[in-house]
This record gives structure tokens, C-alpha cells and sequence, in this order.
């Protein structure tokens, strides 16, 4: 850990909000990624079904 | 008004991105009355809006002359707060029309004319509606249900003023259900009806056009 | 085209409301301002340009999303765009009611209001000039907003989200005019910018905004 | 003749650009480059900022502190790339008409958002121990403020509207008429406040005369961030053609029920 001085408040908050946003951003990515896969092959499979 | 036909030629028109009708070819020319027949959702009202170019077709090909239609929609674009002789007014001044008094006339809208659109029956802005066509002083009606609320002698007077119309070399297509009494050709268009699933149509899971 | 004129402003008059209710709010605004930062002539003089300008914007943007609202339900839009008479004059004749039943009054009655606010004797001038110059901007960016989102069932909040921050260069040339008038400094620069975002907002955005509306109808 | 000739071959040697628009081919590219694309973002990204972090040198004036510009700069940049990205995206699929453009527009903006909202953030956070204030109405931190304004718009725009093509059409305008206005408000503000900022933010390094060691992590560090952006976009818009996709799909079914 390098010694941050009388900046330390200012640096590492600014590193936790960044990291923290992007973390946010990769969750939510991810889930919405997860639900679309999820919703398009239920469809599929039931298209399949239908002709099948 | 020898060259005012309307043709559509393998036309396919689209509903918020989904073909409705597909593979519509017709021709309407000057002297014609053609009804268009089909169930409530078939598209009717979307092929209209396309032939008077508020949307584009999602296949095919309209050709018509420039500035010859005149739509009539459900809604009639009547102003509440301004009387008979002004709505009217404006629509014949937008199309660079002067005279309003046959229009008045010939939908027997005389005796209404002070009168503030707000105050009037159903069947009477229907009239006015109607009224503006004539004021237009275009060869091509697409009207959309346009007896809807009209009394029996009301749709006489219509049917009058349409037919005057087409006397005159003007066309008209007209989706109703009503026998209007004019020598017309009906269309249906329930044989277009589009496939969604049509094979055609989805040949890879993923293709360039979504819908 | 003149036609189109005509009805919107005999409209705006029969359905009242229209110059009233913006120029009652405008006013509201410029008295609640001084309940707010205290009644001391020298910090209300001056802030009075910059509270008349964001006063005038908003005042403005209240009957922004009834300039194409309207004619969209009853079908007039439809009518209209099937008529011989092109878009985006359609656009602009709109934008230019708008601007002679709402910001028109806003610009008339500013230097009054300004009277509230202590505004120094120069202030009358420079609001009216500003204003005058830099609302045909606001109408015009805002017939755009309004025509993006005239079929959204609630569009109205979306329309100050989309509009606000189209405003924020107006803003800040027209405000910066009237500060640097009222102080006697040179403020030409300012006031050519102003001019030139209202001339360019006027040529340009018609263009869009019937695209947009176009979009809209089908 | 010649000329006309010339031009048609032109457009031909560039189809295969077009090609990658299509949807199926762009999920089938996506989804072989993606591995690598995440690979390279980690290591980019980890390599600047462990290195920004632990291995930088104080500098004379600013102390620790300069540690900042190893979130800051990235993000600042990254956030305006991104607006212009969907600029051109929503130009092309304007002009062109291919779907994967207008989703990919609509991928990249909530990126975008969090990019302007950290560079906000960082900015605020190193603004309060060297100018002594959380916020100044500094021209660069008000475009970024502006700039988020505008992101905000384009997303709101894009949930309100139901049909699809109608949204993309409609957001794409706002796109074109927005990025001309958040030009026009760049400059506005400069106009309207000359600011605390510095002037160029590399320019900080020359002055300390060890320009290398800040600048080669920082380097690293944009390109970190520009790759996580790509990343991003490529998942997301992956996941828009799904959802597209599920929509279409979904009103064929309607549509063979009624």
C-alpha cells in the first residue's frame, strides 16, 4: 500500500466510486444478458414445439 | 384527369413493423368506386394510410400522381372551438380552395354553418368531415369508414356526393361495409392477409429484418 | 400557410389560457424569487436578468407539448401532412403561434417584471432586446422536442427532460447579454452568438422536426 | 464514365464492412471475439491501474492526489468517445437502415452515463482538496454535467417509446440535433466561464518533468477503458438483438393467434 498522505480521502474515494460504477454496470449488464438469453430460447423452444 | 390512377403493385404493408397485407396489386382509375372489404384488424385502415403516404409500404410499389389524394380518416381534424363555415374554411384555404359554398350545400350543412363544431351531433361533424373532401379539390378519395355514424339519409347524400365525384373523372377507395347503391367493385383483401410465419420470411434465426 | 397561422392564433385566443396562463406563471416566478433569496434591492438587481431569462424559459416551456398535442388526436396532423402545404412549414408556422401567443407576451411584459427585482434603468432595454432575440430559439427548439414526443401518452415531463438541455446554450448567451448590458460593458459578441443559434434553430430545425413528426404519424 | 466506375468499385471493396451489420453476422463475430476482447480489457485494465495505483511517484505540487487522473482521465474520455460513437452509430442507421447500428446506439449509452458520472465523480472528489470545493462551475466540469444531461434525454427517450423502429428513428434524431447542441453548449460555457481546470490534463506531466512515468500507465489506462467500452457495447448489443428478437417473435405469435 503506498502512502497517500494527506490525500488518501480524495484518491481512494475516487477509485472506490469508479470501480464501484463499473461494477454496477458490469451486474447489471450481466443480468440483463442473462434474461434476454433465458426469454429468447424459451420462445424458441416453443416455436420448435409448435412446428415440431 | 386521364392520367390520375392510383396503382399499387405487389405492395406489402407493415403494422408497427409486421406485414399485414402482402402481395396487393390493383388499379383504381378515373370514374371507379372500389370498396375495400375485410374483417375488423385486417389492415384496411394501414394499406389507406400507406396509399396516401403517412407510411411507407415495407414491400412493393404505389404510383400515383402528385398531390391527387384526399384522405378521409376516423378522426375528422375538426376544431371544437370553431364553427362549420371556418373549419371549413381552413381546409379549403390549406388546399388553396376559395369557395366553401357548394361544399356546404351539397352535405347540406347550410343552416349549421354559424355553428361552433363542439355543438354538433356525431352524424353532423361526420358531414363536415365529408364536407372537406370537397374542398380539397383532389381526384383520389381514400376514405376509412366514412358512413360511420350517419343516418340513412345521410348516407344517401354520400353516396350522391361520391357519385357527382366520379361523374366529374375523380376515384375513390373506400373501406366500409355499407351497400352504398353505387355501381362499385369490391376488393377484399382477406385472401392478402400476410403469413407472420411465413417460411419466406425467417430463413435464419437471426435475419437482417427483425419483425 | 398564412391559413395554418390564422386558425392556430384564432385557437389560442377562443381557448384563452394560451397567453394567459405562461405570463401568470412568469409572473408568479418573478415574485416568488425574492420570497426566496430575501428582499435586498442590491442582490435582487442583480440576479434580475438571469431570474427573467430561466423565468421566461420555463414560462415557455408550459404549452410547449399543445403545439402538435392537439392535432395529433383529432387527426389534423394526418390531414395536414397530406396536404399541399410541406412539413416542415407546417413545423414552422407552429413554432412561430407559439411564439406569438406565448413567448411574445413573456418578452412584452419582462421588463415589468424586471421592476420587481429593482432592475436598474439599462435592465428594461436590454431583457426586451435579449429576450426578443433569443425566444424565437426557445419556440423553435421546443416545437422539436414537442414533436418528438407528441405520441407519447405522457410525454410532458419527457418533453422538459429532452428540451431543458437543448436551452442551455440560449440561455446562457441570452442571460450573459442582458448581464453585461445592464453593466454597461461591450456585449455584442453575446448578442451576434444569440442571434445566430435563433437563425440557425429557425433554418435548421424545421427540418427535423418534421421528421420527426413523420416518424410520429406512422 | 471512368470515374463513375471508380466509385462503384470503391463502394464494393467496403461491402464487406456493411456485412457485419447484419444481425446474424454480427452475433456470430461478436460472440468469436468476445473472449479475447475480455481477455485484453483485464489485463489492460488491471496492468494501468495497478501501476497507476502502486508505482507512480508523487508529484511536487499535487502529492498522492495525482494518483486520481488514472480513473479520471480514462473515464472523461471514454464518456465523450462514447457520445460520438453513438452519434455516427445513429447516423448510419439513419442513412443505411441496419438494425444492429441503432441497438448498438442504444448499447452504448447507459456506458456512456457511468463513464460521465464517474469523470463527474473523480472530478469532485480531486476538485475538493485542491480548489477547496466539491463543485465549480468550471466550463469542463459543466459540459460533463450537460453531457450527462444529454444521456439522460437519449435513455428517457428510448424507454418511452414502444415500437422499436419508432424509437431508433426518433432517438436517432435526438442523437444528431443533440450532439450539435452539446457543441454549441461546449462552447457557450467556455464563453461564460474561463475555469479553475487544467488546461490540458497530459500537460500536468510536462511541467513535473517525469512526463514517462505517469504518462506510459495513463496511456495504458485509456485504452484499458476504450477496450471495457467495446466489451460493453458488444454484450449489450448482443443482448438488444435478443430482445429484439424475443419482441419480434412475440408479435408473430400474436399475430397467428388473432
Amino acid at each position: 500500500m503506498p502512502e497517500l498522505g494527506k490525500y488518501a480521502g480524495a484518491v481512494l474515494g475516487s477509485w472506490a466510486v469508479t470501480l464501484g460504477l463499473i461494477a454496477v454496470l458490469i451486474a447489471l449488464t450481466w443480468v440483463q444478458s442473462r434474461k434476454a438469453r433465458a426469454g429468447l430460447d424459451a420462445i424458441e423452444a416453443r416455436r420448435k414445439r409448435k412446428e415440431g | 384527369m386521364s392520367t390520375m390512377t392510383l396503382e399499387a403493385r405487389d405492395l406489402t404493408v407493415s403494422r408497427g413493423g409486421v406485414p399485414v397485407l402482402e402481395g396487393l396489386s390493383f388499379r383504381l382509375d378515373p370514374g371507379q368506386v372500389l370498396v375495400l372489404r375485410g374483417p375488423n384488424g385486417s389492415g384496411k385502415t394501414t394499406l389507406l394510410r400507406t396509399l396516401a403516404g403517412l407510411q411507407p409500404p415495407m414491400a412493393g410499389e404505389v404510383s400515383l400522381p402528385p398531390e391527387a389524394i384526399a384522405y378521409g380518416a376516423h378522426a375528422d381534424g375538426l376544431k371544437s372551438t370553431l364553427t362549420v363555415a371556418e373549419n371549413l374554411r381552413f381546409w379549403a384555404r390549406v388546399h388553396g380552395v376559395h369557395d366553401i359554398e357548394p361544399a356546404l350545400d351539397r352535405l347540406n350543412l347550410q343552416a349549421l354553418r354559424q355553428r361552433a363544431a363542439q355543438n354538433l351531433s356525431a352524424g353532423q361533424k361526420r358531414r363536415l368531415g365529408l364536407a372537406r373532401l370537397l374542398v380539397t379539390g383532389r381526384a383520389i378519395w381514400l376514405l376509412d369508414e366514412p358512413t360511420v355514424s350517419l343516418d340513412r339519409a345521410s348516407v344517401a347524400l354520400f353516396a350522391d356526393v361520391v357519385r357527382a365525384h366520379i361523374s366529374a373523372g375523380g376515384a375513390a377507395l373506400i373501406a366500409t361495409h355499407i351497400d352504398l347503391g353505387l355501381e362499385t367493385e369490391i376488393f377484399d383483401v382477406t385472401p392478402f392477409k400476410a403469413d407472420p410465419n411465413a417460411p419466406s420470411r425467417t430463413p435464419t434465426p437471426f435475419d437482417e429484418a427483425f419483425a | 400557410m398564412i391559413a395554418l397561422l390564422a386558425r392556430d392564433l384564432a385557437l389560442a385566443i377562443r381557448a384563452g389560457g394560451g397567453f394567459g396562463l405562461g405570463l401568470a406563471f412568469y409572473l408568479i416566478v418573478s415574485t416568488l424569487v425574492p420570497f426566496a433569496v430575501g428582499p435586498e434591492a442590491a442582490v435582487l438587481a442583480r440576479i434580475a436578468p438571469g431570474i427573467l431569462w430561466v423565468g421566461a424559459l420555463l414560462a415557455c416551456l408550459l404549452s410547449l407539448d399543445r403545439i402538435f398535442q392537439l392535432d395529433f388526436e383529432d387527426g389534423s396532423l394526418d390531414l395536414l401532412a397530406t396536404a399541399p402545404i410541406p412539413m416542415e412549414g407546417t413545423v414552422a408556422v407552429k413554432a412561430l403561434a407559439h411564439w406569438l401567443t406565448t413567448s411574445l407576451p413573456l418578452v412584452i411584459a419582462a421588463p415589468i417584471f424586471g421592476a420587481l427585482m429593482n432592475m436598474p434603468a439599462p435592465g428594461y432595454w436590454w431583457i426586451f432586446v435579449t429576450l426578443l432575440i433569443g425566444t424565437p430559439a426557445l419556440s423553435m427548439i421546443g416545437a422539436f422536442g414537442a414533436a418528438l414526443t407528441v405520441g407519447l401518452k405522457r410525454g410532458g415531463l419527457l418533453l422538459s427532460l429532452l428540451v431543458l438541455p437543448l436551452y442551455i446554450p440560449t440561455l446562457i448567451f441570452g442571460a450573459e447579454a442582458a448581464t453585461r448590458g445592464i453593466g454597461g460593458f461591450e456585449n455584442t459578441t453575446p448578442l451576434l452568438l444569440l442571434a445566430g443559434i435563433t437563425a440557425a434553430s429557425v433554418a435548421l430545425l424545421p427540418f427535423a422536426a418534421s421528421a420527426a413528426l413523420r416518424i410520429n404519424l406512422r | 464514365m471512368s470515374d463513375m466506375h471508380r466509385t462503384k468499385q470503391a463502394r464494393d471493396r467496403w461491402n464487406f464492412l456493411w456485412e457485419w451489420a447484419n444481425p446474424v453476422k454480427f452475433m456470430w463475430f461478436s460472440g468469436r471475439v468476445l473472449p479475447w476482447l475480455i481477455a485484453a480489457t483485464v489485463i489492460s485494465l488491471v496492468a494501468s491501474l495497478v501501476w497507476g495505483f502502486f508505482f507512480t511517484p508523487e508529484a511536487i505540487n499535487f502529492g498522492s492526489s495525482v494518483k486520481i487522473i488514472y480513473v479520471h482521465v480514462p473515464t472523461a474520455t471514454v464518456a465523450v468517445s462514447a457520445w460520438f460513437m453513438m452519434l455516427v452509430a445513429s447516423l448510419i442507421w439513419l442513412i443505411r437502415r441496419h438494425h444492429v447500428s441503432a441497438l448498438a446506439a442504444k448499447a452504448a449509452a447507459p456506458v456512456g452515463m457511468v463513464m460521465t458520472l464517474a469523470a463527474l465523480a473523480t472530478g469532485a472528489m480531486w476538485g475538493q482538496p485542491m480548489w477547496g470545493t466539491w463543485w465549480a462551475w468550471d466550463p469542463r466540469l459543466t459540459s460533463f454535467l450537460i453531457l450527462f444531461l444529454f444521456y439522460l434525454g437519449y435513455m428517457a427517450l428510448w424507454a418511452a417509446i414502444e415500437n422499436p423502429d419508432t424509437a431508433a428513428d426518433l432517438t436517432s434524431v435526438l442523437a444528431v440535433v443533440g450532439s450539435v447542441f452539446a457543441f454549441l453548449s461546449r462552447y457557450a460555457v467556455n464563453f461564460w466561464n474561463q475555469g479553475l481546470h487544467q488546461g490540458a490534463t497530459l500537460s500536468l506531466d510536462k511541467e513535473e518533468n517525469i512526463a514517462d512515468s505517469y504518462w506510459i500507465p495513463l496511456v495504458i489506462g485509456i485504452g484499458g477503458f476504450m477496450l471495457f467500452f467495446v466489451t460493453m457495447v458488444f454484450i449489450r448489443t448482443r443482448t438488444e438483438i435478443r430482445l429484439r428478437r424475443i419482441h419480434a417473435l412475440e408479435l408473430r405469435e400474436r399475430m397467428a393467434d388473432a
